[in-house]
């Protein structure tokens, strides 16, 4: 009983966490995109403001029951990945369930958001919406070749799909991956440029042309919650690199408090750290089309992921 | 009377019957083929012991029929499958014409193919497997359209299949005198050191019906084209008696020639095994990509099922434990979701009349229960957890990770994979999301009996998602009869050899208690607030909609993709097949020509006939 | 339990959802006007509307703030009332220019409107041929005022008076084909 | 006048062969005025002849006081780089006027225009009645007897405080020592 107390605090925290990080990320990155194009930019903490404004919107419109599904569908493959992935290296405060599955089921869960959200929009009778999930989705096809190429390298590399197993490998050996395998890390870093949707892969919710594509129908409670998923999720996909290429965060014989604190330190430096460069990248770059994005992975980023396997068998 | 003549007799009985009451009423005469399928299906599953066989000869043939656990495996997928179907055609036939011939060629296949599962002697599993190519055949056309290509096509490719079948257990006889499958493998006919003529020509047999490339160019559109409710059968089941086939023959090949590979120099089985493999993700990623440019919901699913008939084949060529588990796994649930999903599109195509995604769109209002199935139908086809296509396919991935070094081969199957999210979300998207179409105003749900049958299905997709351990039961079972030692399972844990695991209950809590509450969360926040709108009342910068306009974004859906991917669409292997047709052609002109109407060109014919037999002798007759 | 600011008491929650929507506005830019060249500046480095935390939403549904920028023609006008409605409460209308308040210089024009509040509903109005920027931000300041007060509710005045704006609507509109709302 | 050697060409061409007044404006603008009937076939022999193949524009002045429209066909020469004005003047009274969109394509937007603004009908004419307007069923707009503030008062609210906005003709003609011509006075603003 208690063990199960324990475990339901520590996904309760575990949410919480990576819900604030990750709304606090989204915050810096409008504040960093305006300072550098010389304005002031919004407090830093303007995503919780909009959040709560359009959770206490009064009214609500809902196109039928898939309309009212899609941000549940993003909820839940947000927070289902994230209880699938051990947060901390080898801490016993945020193991959450990780050991009841591996690198292929994320993968796959991964989408579950993506194909939910894409039905909701579907359902709008929104053609701009269609329009945006069918690029999204070519995307997505486009993305997920070079991302699946580096995690084989790895899986190869370490002889195991879990990501735990990863991480104390690379703990063990002390040498990160993105060192030890450097072409898979770059596949991988490429492959994170997509699934940031930042520029240049922002056609997706073009505002301008596709009235913010997918979303383009929701609003009030729908897009709060939305905007929540999104940022659980963009907090996952960042530890998720984080373990898989920068050894997670923490030691795996603390568990102390204070320990545990430390390691939630590093793991926020290493996460923004990496956060920074599809949003540094974003900057400079304009926008691709969705061929040109999708040519765009298949060519130098697949080439560097095949590189990649190839340097973890020999 | 012995079961095996009863459920056969049953069968037969229940196809004569049908064909006689056709003329009278489509209805009673689908409840007959129904009833008869499912009391043969119940006796199936009551009365048959596993490993029980009869013998009783044929002139001087000894035949024997019997059920192993293999077997077993199909059987659960043609009975089941089989019974749903038929239940499922009664309303689905009901108003057409020729019903009685439909029911009774429906009825035939089912009883061929259950023929073919008893079947434990070439002489029967050749006949059976002939009648149920005929019996398809005339299904295949019975919607009377485009005959001269389909039927054709279908008949060359499976007379290709026959003959080679044929010759194959003509040289098993000829070399191991012997005509009874197991005396056959015990003396290791499908040895590659012994001869590996007959494997492979057996393989060709199977891989015609289980649309391996490049012999898949019949399937899209005899699938597409048949009445919907076979279909079901003809994509689920029909299917699986070619990865039976080439599981029966494949499991030997790789068994039998593990130790001596370095005896064939030339030919070993791991080029076999790689090029089947390859062939199967090949055959998944040109079937994906050609599933995501169809605008007609029928051809759309065709096309996929080919391409998951291809990662089945990986599996199988693959040929370890796990690999060989995930393609029999997922034959099972193929079989179940698109039997699910042909399902959906022939109740579209009842109740709106036709399944062009540019004709028909926003049924999800008009027919939810349809929608809900075919929902969970293409969640499970695309592979996402927490349904019965994540276990297949990560059993897949994984065998192909870490037991077999074919990494390359892991990035095709998985680029085939994810680009049918594409064409899994176009499904859903182009018959049931979107504004509704005019035309389609007044369509109703689909007849109750049509619907039961497919919540059968999508909630046994549910299931073998939460618990995949009730079919690794029999899989694990059949797989130890065709030669592998300890197949291990557990009920709701997918594990690799790598010590790694998913653990499906988890799975599912974590995904239902989030489920449960954001559900309640979103949908009694500002519940009053909350008010639902028609599909016209869209924010399109200020512009009304009309009744008769429909916005919906249904043509060149993905074609961002397209232009991406141009270069993989250049080419067709029907055109390459084409060409192939043109040229024999022009063979057979010249042939014409040897007929000189002189008689000693004849005999000269003769002599150089049994000369070339005599030279080729060694090489098909061992003995 | 209430709190009173600048002498206006409200129930906390209420205070905190003001708040909340008084510092996040997405702002619908209806620019058919001339006066949509100003919101690019209003927008970027120079004037830097985010740093109020008002910036642009892309579709009625997501918008708190419906801007209309300048002039509106008849034909205009009939896209507005539909863009407005579409809206999520609480909503709130800036009308932008001279034209918008009495027709401007385009006020004997056979197919602009005059007065935009016999239409819709407007909270803000923003005057000047054109307004620059500045205006424009102090438009959106007063606007944030009145949200804080509570006493932006002019999107219910709208609902409980929608016959008399109906009647107005229809009279320019003459050929009814907006479709019935149910709220 | 060596420098208009080819407007003069142009413009004797045409007048020789239609019997028509005309005149060279400018350097690059020769104007031609002819009866309505005679529009398509200029039109016709300037394009096949003398390469005029871009129209322009038509546009239509309502001389009210003549009780006539003059429609102006402005088309282009890519070779000489001349323009050409061919003008003609219709009755006012159930305004017709022959459609040319068998020469140009894009004469169908002009013409439907207008017919919209000026009510001149184009018999053959495709497309429909409703083009830029919306719902009008007054008199067509742009027509001179059309009073715009009569019907801003009467449609749309006028709010008070507008009493700067007084008719500045009288002012003008002031300034420079004109006069407003009789005709005009009729639809002062200020009676």
């Amino acid at each position: 009983m208690e063990d199960l107390a324990i475990k339901i605090l520590g996904a309760v925290l575990t949410t919480i966490m990576a819900f604030t990080v990750g709304m606090f990320y989204g915050g810096f990155v409008r504040k960093l995109t305006a300072r550098v194009q010389n304005r002031r930019g919004p407090v830093v903490y303007q995503n919780f403001i909009d959040l709560l404004k359009l959770q206490s919107k009064t009214t609500n419109i809902a196109h039928g029951f898939m309309h009212h599904m899609a941000p549940i569908w993003m909820i839940i493959a947000s927070l289902t990945t994230l209880m699938f992935l051990p947060i901390l290296n080898g801490n016993l405060w945020f193991p959450n369930i990780s050991f009841h599955g591996d690198l292929i089921f994320l993968l796959y869960m991964m989408v579950f958001g993506s194909l939910g959200m894409a039905l909701g929009a579907g359902q709008t009778g929104n053609p701009n919406s269609a329009i945006g999930v069918t690029r999204g989705l070519s995307q997505m096809v486009g993305f997920e070749i070079p991302f699946v190429m580096s995690l084989i390298a790895l899986m190869i590399q370490y002889k195991t799909t879990s990501i735990q197993d990863i991480m104390i490998a690379q703990n063990e050996s002390g040498i990160w991956n993105m060192f030890s395998n450097p072409f898979a890390f770059l596949a991988a870093l490429f492959a994170m440029f997509g699934m940031f949707r930042y520029s240049p892969f922002d056609i997706v919710g073009a505002p301008a042309e596709l009235a913010s594509g997918p979303v383009s129908e929701f609003g009030g409670k729908y897009l709060g919650t939305m905007m929540t998923a999104n940022s659980i999720f963009s907090f996952f996909k960042l530890t998720l690199y984080v373990n898989l290429f920068m050894a997670g965060a923490g030691n795996i014989n603390d568990v102390g408090i204070v320990a545990t604190l430390i390691a939630i330190v590093i793991l926020l430096i290493k996460t923004f750290a990496l956060y920074m460069v599809p949003v540094f990248y974003g900057w400079v770059s304009p926008r691709y089309r969705t061929e040109q994005a999708i040519r765009y992975f298949w060519a130098w980023p697949s080439a560097l992921g095949l590189i990649g396997i190839v340097w973890a068998l020999i | 009377m012995n079961s095996f003549f009863l459920i056969l007799l049953i069968l037969l009985a229940g196809a004569a019957i049908s064909f006689a009451l056709g003329k009278i009423s489509s209805i009673i005469s689908g409840t007959v083929a129904f009833l008869s399928i499912a009391s043969a299906s119940v006796l199936f599953f009551t009365q048959l012991k596993n490993n029980t066989y009869i013998e009783f000869p044929l002139g001087e043939i000894q035949l024997q029929w019997g059920i192993d656990s293999f077997g077993y495996i199909f059987a659960l997928i043609v009975l089941g499958l089989g019974s749903l179907a038929s239940l499922y055609s009664i309303s689905y036939m009901q108003n057409k014409e020729r019903t009685g011939i439909f029911y009774f060629n429906f009825v035939l296949v089912i009883t061929s193919m259950v023929g073919i599962i008893f079947s434990q002697d070439f002489i029967s599993f050749f006949i059976f497997w002939e009648i149920m190519t005929w019996s398809s055949y005339l299904l295949i056309i019975f919607n009377k359209k485009d005959v001269k290509e389909i039927g054709v096509k279908y008949m060359i490719f499976s007379a290709i299949g026959a003959y080679s079948m044929l010759t194959a257990i003509v040289m098993i006889k000829g070399n191991y005198n012997t005509f009874l499958i197991s005396d056959a493998i015990q003396a290791g006919a499908f040895n590659f050191t012994n001869n590996e003529y007959i494997p492979i020509l057996l393989l060709i047999g199977f891989a015609v019906k289980a649309a391996t490339m490049p012999l898949h160019v019949w399937a899209p559109k005899a699938y597409s084209n048949s009445p919907m409710s076979f279909t079901v059968i003809f994509s689920g089941a029909m299917s699986k008696m070619g990865v039976l086939g080439m599981a029966l023959v494949l499991v030997r090949i790789f068994t039998f020639n593990a130790n001596n590979e370095a005896i064939l120099p030339n030919f070993s089985p791991i080029i076999l095994q790689q090029t089947l493999a390859w062939l199967g993700a090949i055959t998944a990623v040109i079937a994906t990509l050609y599933a995501l440019m169809q605008d007609d919901a029928k051809k759309l699913l065709a096309y996929s099922s080919i391409a998951q008939l291809g990662y089945i084949t990986v599996g199988l060529a693959i040929g370890t434990k796990l690999s060989v588990m995930a393609a029999l796994f997922l034959a099972i649930v193929h079989g179940i979701f698109k039997g699910a999903l042909f399902m959906v599109a022939g109740a579209v195509e009842r109740q709106a009349g036709t399944t062009d995604m540019t004709k028909v769109s926003g049924l999800i209002r008009k027919m939810p229960f349809t929608f809900f199935t075919a929902l969970i139908a293409i969640i499970a086809l695309a592979g996402i957890p927490p349904l019965g296509g994540f276990v297949g396919k990560w059993m897949l991935y994984e065998s192909l990770i870490t037991e077999s070094n074919s990494y390359f081969l892991v990035i095709l199957v998985f680029f085939s994979s994810t680009s049918a999210f594409l064409y899994c979300y176009r499904f859903l998207f182009g018959l049931f999301l979107g504004q509704e179409e005019e035309a389609t105003k007044d369509v109703k749900e689909a007849p109750i009996t049509m619907i039961i049958p497919m919540l059968i299905l999508s909630v046994l997709l549910m299931v073998t998602g939460a618990y995949p351990g009730i079919l690794f039961d029999p899989i694990a079972k059949g797989m130890e009869t065709i030669g592998f030692n300890n197949v291990t399972w557990d009920m709701s844990v997918l594990g690799n050899i790598w010590g790694n695991s998913v653990n499906m209950i988890y799975v599912w809590l974590t995904i239902v208690i989030v489920f449960i509450a954001a559900f309640i969360f979103l949908t009694l926040k500002g519940l009053k607030g909350t008010r639902y709108v028609s599909t016209k009342d869209i924010s399109t910068s200020g512009e009304i909609p009309l009744e008769h306009e429909n916005l919906t974004f249904q043509i060149n859906f993905f074609q961002p993709f397209r232009r991406a991917a141009a270069p993989m669409y250049k080419r067709s292997m029907d055109k390459i097949w084409n060409e192939i047709g043109s040229g024999l052609e022009s063979l057979f002109n010249f042939t014409r020509k040897i007929y000189t109407g002189n008689g000693q060109t004849y005999a000269i014919f003769v002599i150089a006939f049994l000369v070339l037999m005599l030279l080729l002798k060694d090489t098909l007759f061992l003995n | 339990m209430t709190i009173t600011e600048n002498n206006i008491k409200q129930p906390i929650g209420e205070y905190i959802q003001n708040w909340a929507r008084k510092h996040s506005l997405f702002v619908l830019a209806y620019g058919t006007g001339c006066g949509a060249i100003e919101i690019p500046p209003t927008m970027t480095s120079r004037y830097d509307a985010e740093r109020f935390g008002i910036r642009g939403a892309a579709t009625p549904r997501q918008a708190d703030v419906l801007l209309i920028t300048g002039y509106l023609a008849t034909k205009s006008l009939k896209r507005v009332i539909r863009v407005y409605e579409q809206m999520q409460d609480p909503k709130y209308v800036i009308a932008f220019g001279s034209c918008t308040i009495n027709g401007g210089m385009y006020y004997d024009s056979y197919n602009t409107i005059n007065a935009l509040d016999r239409y819709i509903p407007v909270d803000v109005y923003i005057n000047g041929c054109m307004p620059r920027p500045e205006a424009v931000i102090s438009g959106f300041v007063e606007l944030q005022k009145q949200i804080a007060s509570g006493n932006a509710y002019n999107a219910t005045k709208y609902k409980e008076n929608l016959e008399w704006y109906r009647e107005n609507q229809k009279k320019i509109i003459k050929n009814w084909r907006m479709p019935d709302y149910n709220w | 006048m060596d420098n208009l050697q080819i407007e003069n060409n142009i413009l004797e061409t045409i007048k020789t062969a239609f019997k028509v007044e005309g005149k060279v404006v400018r350097e690059k603008r020769v104007e031609i005025t002819a009866h309505k009937q005679l529009i398509s076939s200029i039109l016709l022999f300037a394009k096949n002849q003398h390469n005029y193949i871009h129209l322009n524009h038509i546009t239509c002045v309502d001389w009210i006081e003549d009780g006539e429209f003059e429609i102006n066909y402005i088309i282009w020469s890519p070779t000489t780089k001349n323009t050409l004005i061919i003008k003609t003047r219709i009755s006012r009274e159930n305004a017709q006027m022959e459609n040319i969109d068998n020469i140009w394509d894009q004469a169908n937007t002009y013409e439907r225009e207008m017919r919209e603004m000026y009510g001149i009908e184009f018999p053959g004419l495709i497309g429909e009645h409703e083009f830029i307007l919306e719902d009008w069923d007054e008199m067509p707009p742009m027509r001179r007897d059309f009073d715009t503030l009569e019907y801003a008062t009467k449609t749309f609210y006028q709010r008070p405080g507008r009493e700067d906005a007084k008719d500045v003709r009288e002012e003008l003609t002031k300034q420079s020592g004109e006069e407003i011509p009789e005709f005009a006075k009729k639809y002062s603003r200020e009676k």
